[in-house]
């Protein structure tokens, strides 16, 4: 057994055993912070197969805010809203039996794969130069399926107003409550400190993003959580729900994406295609206020909806 | 070791089809819209959104027919496999215009609604209701239209995320209930889905659906995607036994959103299973599946026609109808994969289950337009305190009685003739138990519909509490939506050409003559 | 189809197949809200894993794996990072109006007589 | 050089690791959550800075390096604050 054979095994030996773990043990908040540092040991497991891009997404957006929004529900939780009852023994044992053929064909499938493994990486590689991008991702994300990123911030954008859908009435329009009464002093510091470091580390990874690992999510989840130090430091307070600012903000990105995407009707003959030699420019200006948006939104969605009315 | 899969996308661009583009783009547009103008121009911007979007799948219809083929767009010029394509055949431009319709309707009927009063600050309901209103639109466009598979992710993802807070848009807490209920099946049929795609790639490179359905091949792999996918899909459409969620959700909307969660959203996921089994699986693989489907669906029938008829109050009545309604669709699959001895029933089969699609959306619109209105009325919907209620609100009785009718076959109803096509396909077929199936589940729809008809158009004992007027343009639209199951009825008996535009043999032209009743 | 093969790729795709199976065993039985968007999460990332090496294996044109699956993967992540705000919202929504209700737990999932979730209602009165 | 320099890689991201074990045996081992907080920023501080003291020869040019000590400073900064948070509460626990 080689070295890294050992330690992929190790890998894999822990993640199964704490996500067995995290199913099993009673405390949720325990749950919880195994969740988190599952989060970390997979981004490691995408970069032992070769998909960086993807483990920086996953430490930030699956491990860390995902973390941090199960987090903010968990001592609510653990009163008792069971959605079902306690399952019956033949019940637990069918799916059991059901879940564990699901990993069993998986498995199989994974162990017998086809002969030959079909891949659109030259196809990706042939087209890379027309992008003006050097990261396949962010072709494949900007360019050649441009339109799903698109409507995936608009999956964002509709979540959010999914969460600010569950406003009590009273509260519409106001601002969320993130700080505590009184902030610990080293909170205070660390956002006095970290929040301008953090910004630009944000903009370099979205930056970076064109041409090596990185790109806007990532970058906007790091903006996000820099801007819930703030506000959980109290140096700003959340923007109420009716900000003209935040609202526009918020579709400043999915409306540049329309507008480019739009003009090329025109330009480049198709819906989101970029007229030659345009094309990183434009994919820029549209990740530029993608950052903003989804920014916003991450931001806003962990702040979670204003919960008492004190309009502005 | 590994080699490219050099399949390129079969078509071009066709010259209308930046209409596709625009069927998807325009409701997100009138959201942004919304978000940034404020709540003085919501309303107007919403109806003037729906109104773009109707001209638009009208304008697509028109493409189509006019062709008589498929109308494909390839965003951004790139060509699957690579880039994205989007596509509209027959059935799609039904589904779109149905839509466009069903949503049409239903923006009229909630104009003025929700304490809406455009001078004073933003509220919530009405800025959310909207928003969503129009998000589903643009989702159920995506999904009518997607020629990707995890493009159709992204869209039913984008209709959960729509759908959900509909359910509880008004802030109760049984209501909250039963859309943390509605969105956790909805999240693990997502999951399922996603992993079924994943192992498409794996097998064939590809998710466009035109090209799997040129190199898919029969084989484990296929076999075990396409089952994930569909039990994932099934918990979306909730069909038996993964309907526990609906009843509770579609019931607990406020009445537009219930009309058009129960008319449309659970149709979007049984789209995308309807292009996975025909327009992916190879016909020769679907055999088994297909009647363990269509037994699911016999089971939704009964059961769900059963306690339909138990239910104590309205809306959980139409609500649970329509987990046995959905179960009609599911009857497609074997009577529509047919044998090749008989492929004439299976495209009458085919037809029957489309049109069963429609007039359903069309009669369970206006039915729970009708409770909405019925509510309005008497401040409840408890059936046992609805005697006479018929002679107080004729108009809304009639609009319920009408889109009964079409729940239980009555000619001359949408639901006659498709109950009557798929009648002739499974007697024709051999198959004639799930004919038993359809004329007991008609039976059982006549008990739940006349339960309420009957003692509302009665000369009541006492006279019964009215709470509050009722809105005669409100009225107008369920009675318009049951009018059109009633008149889709009076569409020739036979496999209709439309459906038939840009696909294959399931839903083919060849129609010997005499089968018309 | 061929023969087995074993390398990097096999033992993580193997580790997303079981993290599907533990998740879905947990999504569907725990009784708990909150547990079950977690064992959701536990479900997302071995589909992502098992899409991941999918794309490791699709590796070719000098990239190390192949870049769509990937892509599609980060977006599969944000995806299910705005599911579970949605549903995390819900479950701390429906335990405050519990707890406002001064009826923790079960009992607000019987519907009080005659109160249907008919618009207006709810906002008429704010 | 090169042989030198990979010798005192091992040597001290050896004995960070040495510092990590304890620490993690100082969380599970320790009584109380005082005690515990202590061996994890002794783990954070200690082993990390030796981990990435070992690495720094091995970085490619002077901006990675600066990268990795940036690193090593973001987390001293991170768990400075985190530790000082935990132990306002578990002081704050103890008060009543």
């Amino acid at each position: 057994m080689t070295e890294t054979a050992f330690f992929d095994t190790l890998l894999v030996v822990t993640m199964i055993g704490l996500a067995i773990w995290m199913i099993v043990v009673r405390d949720v908040f325990a749950a919880i912070i195994g969740f988190m540092a599952f989060g970390l040991l997979l981004s490691l497991v995408w970069l032992r197969i070769e998909a960086p891009d993807v483990g920086l997404t996953e430490i930030a957006v699956g491990g860390g805010a995902t973390g941090v929004m199960l987090l903010r529900a968990r001592g609510l939780a653990s009163a008792g809203d069971a959605m079902n009852a306690v399952p019956s023994v033949p019940f637990r044992v069918l799916v059991g039996v059901l879940a564990g053929a699901v990993a069993l064909f998986l498995g199989a499938l994974v162990v017998f794969p086809p002969a030959v493994a079909p891949t659109l990486a030259p196809l990706a590689a042939e087209h890379l130069a027309s992008t003006g991008v050097g990261n396949p991702i962010t072709a494949v994300l900007m360019a050649y399926r441009a339109f799903d990123t698109f409507l995936e911030t608009v999956v964002v954008l509709l979540a959010l107003i999914g969460v600010w859908s569950l406003t009590p009435d009273g509260a519409w329009g106001a601002r969320p409550r993130v700080a505590s009464a009184d902030v610990p002093a080293p909170l205070l510091l660390l956002a006095q400190w970290l929040v301008p470091l953090g910004i630009v580390i944000g903009i370099y990874i979205t930056w970076v993003g064109a041409d090596e690992p990185g790109g806007k999510f990532q970058g906007a989840t790091i903006l996000a959580a820099m801007w819930m130090l703030v506000m959980m430091a109290g140096l700003r307070s959340a923007p109420a729900l009716s900000s003209r600012r935040l609202r526009i903000a918020l579709v400043v990105g999915p409306a540049i994406f329309i507008a480019i995407g739009v003009s090329g009707f025109h330009f480049a003959g198709a819906f989101l295609a970029y007229p030659d030699g345009l094309a990183k420019p434009l994919i820029l200006a549209i990740e530029a206020g993608l950052l903003i948006s989804i920014a916003a939104m991450l931001g806003m969605l962990l702040a979670g909806p204003p919960l008492e009315g004190d309009r502005p | 070791m590994t080699t490219p899969l050099a399949l390129p996308f079969p078509a071009d661009t066709t010259p209308g089809g930046f209409l596709l583009v625009l069927a998807i783009l325009v409701p997100i547009i009138g959201i942004l819209l919304i978000w940034t103008l404020g709540s003085r121009r919501t309303e107007l911007v919403a109806l003037t959104t729906l109104a773009i979007g109707a001209a638009i799948a009208l304008a697509i219809l028109t493409e189509l027919t006019g062709t008589g083929s498929a109308v494909i767009y390839l965003v951004g010029g790139w060509r699957p496999p690579l880039g994205l394509a989007l596509r509209a055949d027959g059935l799609s431009v039904v589904l779109i215009v149905l839509t466009a319709i069903v949503i049409g309707a239903v923006g009229i009927f909630a104009k003025g609604q929700f304490g809406y009063d455009p001078d004073a600050p933003e509220k919530r309901a009405p800025t959310v209701f909207w928003t969503l209103l129009l998000g589903i639109s643009g989702a159920l466009n995506l999904i009518f239209l997607g020629d990707d598979l995890f493009n159709l992710f992204v869209a039913i993802e984008l209709v959960t995320f729509t759908a959900v807070p509909l359910v509880c848009l008004d802030g109760k807490a049984e209501t909250m209930r039963a859309a943390l209920r509605y969105l956790l099946f909805a999240l693990l049929g997502s999951v399922m889905y996603l992993l079924g795609v994943a192992l498409i790639y794996s097998g064939y490179g590809t998710l466009d659906i035109a090209l799997l359905k040129s190199v898919a091949r029969v084989e484990p792999l296929l076999f075990i995607a396409i089952a994930l996918m569909t039990v994932g899909l099934l918990a979306k459409t909730a069909l038996f036994p993964l309907h526990i969620w609906l009843p509770a959700a579609h019931a607990g909307a406020p009445a537009a959103a219930s009309a058009v969660l129960s008319a449309l959203v659970v149709k979007g996921s049984f789209f995308i299973i309807l292009r996975l089994w025909f327009d992916i699986l190879p016909a020769e693989a679907t055999g088994l599946g297909a009647q363990m489907l269509a037994g699911l669906g016999a089971l939704a029938i009964l059961f769900g026609s059963v306690i339909a008829i138990c239910q104590a109050r309205l809306k959980l009545l139409i609500a649970y109808s329509t987990v046995a309604q959905i179960g009609y669709l599911f009857l497609m699959f074997p009577l529509a994969t047919g044998s090749e001895a008989t492929p004439a029933f299976a495209s009458i089969a085919w037809t029957g289950g489309i049109l069963q699609l429609a007039s359903h959306a069309f009669a369970k619109a206006a039915m729970f337009l009708a409770a909405g209105l019925v509510y309005d009325a008497f401040g409840h919907d408890r059936i046992s305190g609805l005697a006479g209620a018929g002679r107080v609100i004729p108009i809304t009785f009639i609009a319920f009685g009408l889109g009964g009718m079409s729940l239980m076959g009555l000619p001359p109803s949408g639901g006659f003739s498709a109950k009557w096509l798929m009648l002739n396909a499974s007697v024709g077929e051999g198959q004639w138990w799930w004919a038993a199936v359809i004329l007991c589940g008609g039976l059982l729809a006549a008990g739940y519909v006349f339960r309420v008809l009957v003692p509302a158009m009665a000369r009541p004992l006492a006279r019964i509490k009215v709470k509050g007027p009722v809105s005669r343009r409100r009225e107008l639209v369920a009675l318009a939506l049951a009018i059109m199951a009633l008149l889709i009825g009076f569409v020739p008996l036979e496999p209709a050409p439309l459906l038939g535009i840009g696909r294959g043999a399931e839903a083919g032209l060849l129609v010997p003559g005499g089968l018309a009743p | 189809m061929t023969g087995a093969t074993f390398d990097t790729a096999t033992l993580y795709g193997l580790c997303g197949a079981a993290l599907v199976g533990i998740g879905l065993f947990g999504l569907v039985l725990d009784p708990k809200p909150i547990r079950k968007i977690l064992a959701f999460n536990l479900v997302g990332a071995g589909v992502f894993l098992v899409f991941g090496v999918i794309a490791r294996r699709g590796a070719a044109a000098g990239f190390g794996g192949d870049p769509v699956p990937q892509a599609l993967v980060i977006t599969g992540i944000v995806v299910a990072f705005s599911a579970t705000a949605l549903a995390v919202t819900l479950v701390q929504r429906l335990s405050s109006a519990a707890t406002d209700a001064g009826q923790p737990g079960q009992a607000a999932s019987v519907p009080p007589k005659g109160e249907t979730g008919t618009p207006g209602q709810g906002d008429a009165a704010s | 050089m090169s042989l030198l320099a990979d010798l005192f890689t091992v040597a001290a991201v050896t004995l960070g690791l040495v510092f990590f074990v304890a620490g993690t045996v100082g969380i599970i081992r320790f009584p109380d959550s005082l005690s515990r907080l202590h061996a994890l920023t002794k783990a954070d501080n200690l082993g990390l800075g030796f981990i990435v003291l070992g690495l720094l020869p091995q970085c490619a040019g002077v901006f990675d390096a600066l990268k990795l000590l940036f690193i090593w400073l973001l987390v001293q900064f991170a768990g400075a604050t985190g530790a000082q948070l935990v132990a306002r509460v578990l002081r704050r626990e103890e008060r009543p």
